[in-house]
């Protein structure tokens, strides 16, 4: 067992914290959620080449730094401590995650350009009807000559709006929630026949429903084997399920030393309300909330690689716990700040709201406590 | 002891249900049903009916436009318009400053201002909080100096619900700047449109805007307009926090929300079953209809104390900290059975949006309602702050 | 609406506090407990002669002052406020409640000796396999001539070693859980046949395994129809179930009020332990569930006799409130007193140790919360 | 970063595991089976098989008897006991008063008294709490005034664990009357058989004699017996709490609990199923065993900052919090599995009883030990303290 960090992960998470305090304070990134785009496609460059950050959970033959989900998970709880809304967990965590486990030459061609800063992947997966179920997908993709016809809607496709690519799930067979005949596709964004309506979200992104109307992918577009492709997205939901409670421990820890500091300055009767006993003792559980979190999301990184049903379990027992302290600390964040809390104008009420977006991302702690007992407690 | 209603009163309910039926204004129900912001226009066409009917104030003693109700008949009245999802009327008029003006004011106070409030001509405001000052009430700093026969008042106050709208404000400001906390604050009634008044939206995090900055700048205030005496104007706001606080249990409307969360699990569906099959969210609906049953009977015990002679005492204090605590898991609950569709915004700040909303009807207003309702434990006194009061004036510690 | 009570019954409640007041003070109930029958049996006859305590809940034709739901709950409240180990919730809720139900000779035999304290009963209900699922009996009933003969083992019966009755459920038919075939019976407690095995309980009660070894009883032993005796069993069940949360509104209510007065007594670091606001929140907390439980045990009562749905409905809305209630409220008083609390020497830890049996006691707050769902909300 | 152990930590466990399976007391496991009590003789002869193997300290220095194991192999350790439901060792002399005579003792207390501890020849028990000062440590009155070459002690003591076994205790003790709180407290060794000290019971609330009151009266303690300096009982004091609240997380303790709830819910039927297959019974598993790796994964997290250099610090007041908490649920799932059969009890005061108790042989300790086991949020720093502490030392409020 070793629980330390090498010297390379140091500097990768130096050199991105230094990045993004300089880059993502709490006006800039109301700019750039307000710009027409809501985004600053600058950063997303400036990640990819000047700091080499996008490249930091590749291998090094594919250009990267040779890391993975410890490096994926560091970047993500520096991310959160900003509420950055850079598309690092669905481009790198899911579309780079998938790229890595099928290999080959789509891997070979597309990771060197994630690593550039020229793709940008958003992950349709989810369908009005299907809520935390995977394998519960109208979409169709239907097989026509050397390629496949995609017919259906995705709903809440974060970063769909910005993506270069789109990771979709599809049906070539079955139907229901079978796990039999679920495929994964890597396509072009720009394809004919996808229609997007694009919105906003209450956390900050960008996202669309995203309509596939006939709409022709080559045969190539499909990751690994057809029909077979459910393994595959559960392994990646399940990597960037960590990655998300990951940026959760950002933004959980924020949102405590936010409350911790709000608390020492604010004085009420005479004193400053960090001296009452009972708001004392609620920062302490969100302290022990975050420090369990940072706890939950190390144990399940360390075991992203193990057998499917292992890694479930881990994975599931971290989303459960965190999605519970994401609830916590954000709710008693926003009660000792008061009314100020729930206002627009101060950062704490924006972390707020990322923490509870996090909170059902991937599915809720009860989809995750279900999911964890039918792995380890049979009947 | 008895549940059941007499036929007196159950002919009441008809009537009332009835009234109702008939009476609700058709454009406000379609405007509720898509879940689009309510205008002041919208607030008033209900209460002007109401007004005309003789029903807007059943709280209210006969002599100053009361019905005369009984506690029973007034539970029946809430329950009836909860259950026929009306809007609320504002709380700020009938709820808040007119009691203070029934009973604190002068004969000439509540002449102007009594007819106004039952009206709906006159929409009321709240200039308690400062910025310096959120449950600490007593700690305010907007000072109001004697001149001739005016006031001139000089602070801040903020998250002033709905003063965008109002036509009249009720004001805590300091009158002696040498007595201590609760001493030396007097209540001053400020016409909105007084040369000085500037009032400066905040919006909140759902995107919303409800509250407002009001800035007070050499705003000249009659003495006339000061209810009670000066330097006494922390007996009307104990009052009126006490008042408040009764009001904010909020019970009827809660089983509403209940019944809508329902409603929506129902038809949300969690795998291949509805989502109320969910053992776990079914649960959750279950302790809140149940935690809401006994708030119920523990403000019909209240109600029947006070029937009995004893008025709003500091329990209401309890009513307050659970009431506030059922309206935020209710709004929790909509946003966890929408799942993915809580996410998508779909508003700008503070103005109306036509298109339609992504996903279904019940779903674009969850999260930002979830993030609003946060106040209900912060506003009225703090749950802390209810605590404290309990503590010291219930359990005497 | 109306919630004031009679004259008559604040009269029975002065009564009684004065009465128990008097008799019974923590140690003269912990010389009960430690005696020989584990009892005084000289207070049991006073509530019925001296008092006129055991006939509040019969009509006046019985013998009784004519009362009923209302008349129980506030005895038990009362009872709970001393911990009282008299048999009142066998004798007359349960006991009493079957005769008032079935009517006919044998209520007019046993109601009179009821209220003239000559007849103590035990309800013989619980097996070891059924937890709290009233239909889950195996104890058998078979048809012999005109009477029965009883064989099987009911676990568990409190008051059963001073008990001069039984009242026993058992199949004349079916089996498992079903509802068909249960049938009641009120039987002699010294039937030849009838094995007990006698031990305390840990809040203070006498209870016995009884095993029931070809047990001949007569045919008038059946309360009510043959087979027909479910309804009945869940009717009396229901008020026992309420009457034990008018007792946990006493027992509650002194668990908080005895925290109270010691945090006022108790300094530590300088002060009463009463001035740490953590601690003063948390006595707010106790105060609010103990509200909460008489508004809940109020509601229930006055609704005992609605159509059986409603009835059970808000039976069980009362029952998990008043379980987690008594929870909290024991929970914490004891970790407010400290380790003095739990000692045998302060009353606190056995107000905590009954108030614990309370929470399971019918049906734990789950059962409850499942059988409300069952009744209120259909999928 | 990385969980999996190293193949010479696979292979420390399997010695482990075999040294268990091979050398753990037969009859010890029957006494435990049957949930009977454990005698003081009970206790020492598993402490004296350990000695033997000189196991008995992992956590102790080694040249003072330790064992030089990494963190990963004491982690290793203590996985083991648990699984294999070893009874714990008296952490009085081991875990409390050993290392501090060992850090603090002259060379003379160390000869004196380490060896005794290891061996198990020495019971010892702790003489803090007194009937006064419960939390409040400081606050003690017990006295110890010097005379010639003792110190004369008068004072009572509560709480004190085992004294009834014990040969020697620890005690914090005021050596001067003037000095306020933490000044002035002196910390002595006391042999038990001394004149003037008594030991009387003290019955809990399942029946059990753990805890006992200790009266001091004109007790004569040779100087020699006190560790460190006159008046600096304190520094002692609070090294000593800060290693004890390390060792009460017992993460690999609860981990054998909550197996055997789950195997008490794979026995106990609900209506037609097996109560394990209640959802509601299932999530309180689940949620307890997540909270349980959560802990572990933080004890984990600071052994690798001590290991790293950093002694054990405030934080570990974290882990008495949610170790303690874990505790309780665990003792509350029996309870509620167990269902009527939590209510029979048989057991006299202190005497053990040897007819076959009432129910299920896993349902008769089930209402006794959720009662005592309220005592693990109070001692050793009742968790409201513990989370003073961390406001204070870790927040810094």
């Amino acid at each position: 067992m070793d629980f330390s960090y090498t010297e390379t992960q140091d500097m990768i998470r130096e050199t991105l914290s230094r990045f993004l305090a300089d880059t993502y304070d709490f006006d800039s990134r109301n700019k750039m959620i307000a710009s027409d785009s809501g985004r600053d496609p600058g950063i997303w460059k400036a990640l990819a080449q000047d700091l080499g950050m996008l490249g930091a959970a590749f291998s090094e033959e594919h250009g990267g730094l040779g890391g993975g989900h410890l490096e994926n998970a560091l970047i993500m709880e520096e991310l959160g401590k900003v509420i950055a809304i850079e598309p690092y967990l669905q481009t790198v965590v899911l579309g780079g995650g998938a790229l890595k486990a099928v290999g080959g030459a789509i891997a070979d061609a597309v990771i060197p350009e994630i690593i550039g800063g020229n793709v940008i992947i958003a992950f349709a997966y989810a369908e009005p009807q299907g809520r935390y179920n995977l394998a519960n997908i109208r979409t169709t993709a239907k097989k026509d000559g050397a390629g496949y016809v995609l017919n259906g809607h995705k709903g809440v496709v974060y970063a769909a709006p910005w993506a270069t690519h789109l990771l979709v799930s599809a049906r070539t067979g079955g139907s229901g929630s079978e796990a039999n005949g679920v495929s994964l596709f890597l396509i072009d964004a720009n394809t004919a026949g996808i229609v997007r309506r694009d919105y906003p979200t209450v956390d900050g992104f960008q996202a669309s429903e995203v309509y596939f109307e006939n709409v022709a992918i080559p045969g190539d577009a499909l990751l690994g084997d057809e029909g077979a492709g459910l393994p595959l997205i559960e392994r990646i939901v399940d990597e960037a399920t960590v990655a998300v409670c990951a940026e959760a421990c950002g933004v959980t820890a924020k949102l405590h030393s936010g409350t911790l500091e709000y608390a020492r300055q604010r004085n009420q009767f005479g004193q400053p309300i960090s001296r009452f006993q009972v708001l004392q003792h609620r920062m302490v559980d969100m302290f022990m909330d975050v420090e369990q979190s940072k706890s939950m999301t190390t144990m399940a990184t360390l075991k992203l690689d193990l057998p499917a049903a292992e890694r479930m379990a881990a994975v599931s027992a971290c989303k459960a716990k965190v999605s519970r302290a994401a609830k916590l600390v954000g709710q008693n964040a926003i009660q000792t700040h008061g009314g100020i809390g729930i206002t627009q104008e101060l950062a704490i009420g924006h972390f707020f709201k990322r923490a509870t977006m996090i909170e059902s991302q991937f599915g809720s702690a009860d989809h995750h406590y279900e999911r964890f007992e039918r792995l380890t407690l049979a009947d | 002891m008895q549940l059941e209603f007499s036929p007196e009163e159950i002919a009441f309910q008809q009537e009332v249900r009835t009234f109702i039926a008939e009476n609700y204004p058709e454009n406000l129900r379609s405007v509720q049903d898509e879940g689009h912001d309510l205008s002041k226009e919208d607030f008033l066409s209900w209460h002007r009916i109401l007004a005309k009917k003789g029903w807007i104030a059943p709280a209210w003693p006969v002599e100053y436009g009361g019905t005369g109700w009984t506690a029973t008949q007034r539970f029946i009245w809430s329950e009836e318009l909860a259950a026929a999802d009306c809007v609320g009327t504002m709380p700020f008029g009938l709820s808040m400053v007119g009691p203070v003006i029934y009973t604190f004011g002068t004969p000439e106070q509540k002449a102007r201002f009594l007819p106004g409030i039952l009206s709906g001509d006159d929409w009321w405001c709240q200039g308690y909080s400062e910025p310096g000052a959120g449950s600490d009430l007593a700690s305010l700093r907007t000072k109001a100096v004697r001149d001739g026969d005016d006031y001139v008042v000089n602070g801040q106050k903020t998250w002033t619900t709905m003063a965008q709208y109002a036509d009249w404000g009720f004001f805590l400001v300091r009158t002696d700047s040498d007595a201590k906390a609760q001493e030396g604050i007097s209540f001053l009634l400020i016409d909105m449109k007084t040369p000085g008044v500037t009032v400066r939206p905040i919006i909140t995090l759902g995107g919303e805007h409800e509250v407002n900055e009001v800035w007070l700048e050499d705003v000249r205030v009659p003495v006339e307009n000061r209810v009670y005496e000066e330097n006494k104007g922390w007996t009307c706001a104990k009052f009126l926090l006490a008042h408040e606080r009764t009001g904010i249990a909020a019970v009827a409307r809660s089983k509403r929300g209940v019944e809508k969360i329902k409603a929506i699990a129902r038809t949300e569906q969690d795998g291949d079953r509805p989502l109320i099959a969910n053992p776990f969210f079914k649960r959750k609906i279950s302790e809140l209809e149940i935690d809401l049953t006994a708030l119920e009977f523990t403000e019909l015990r209240s109600l029947a104390g006070e029937a009995s002679g004893k008025g709003p005492g500091p329990e209401s204090s309890l009513l307050k900290i659970k009431g506030s605590e059922i309206q935020q898991r209710i709004t929790e609950l909509a946003l966890e059975a929408v799942g993915h569709y809580g996410a998508p915004y779909f508003r700008g700040f503070g103005e109306g949006d036509n298109e339609h909303p992504i996903g279904p009807d019940y779903a674009h207003r969850a999260a930002p309602t979830y993030f609003n309702t946060r106040k209900t434990t912060i506003y009225g006194g703090s749950n802390e702050i209810q605590r404290n009061i309990i503590a010291k004036m219930v359990l005497g510690i």
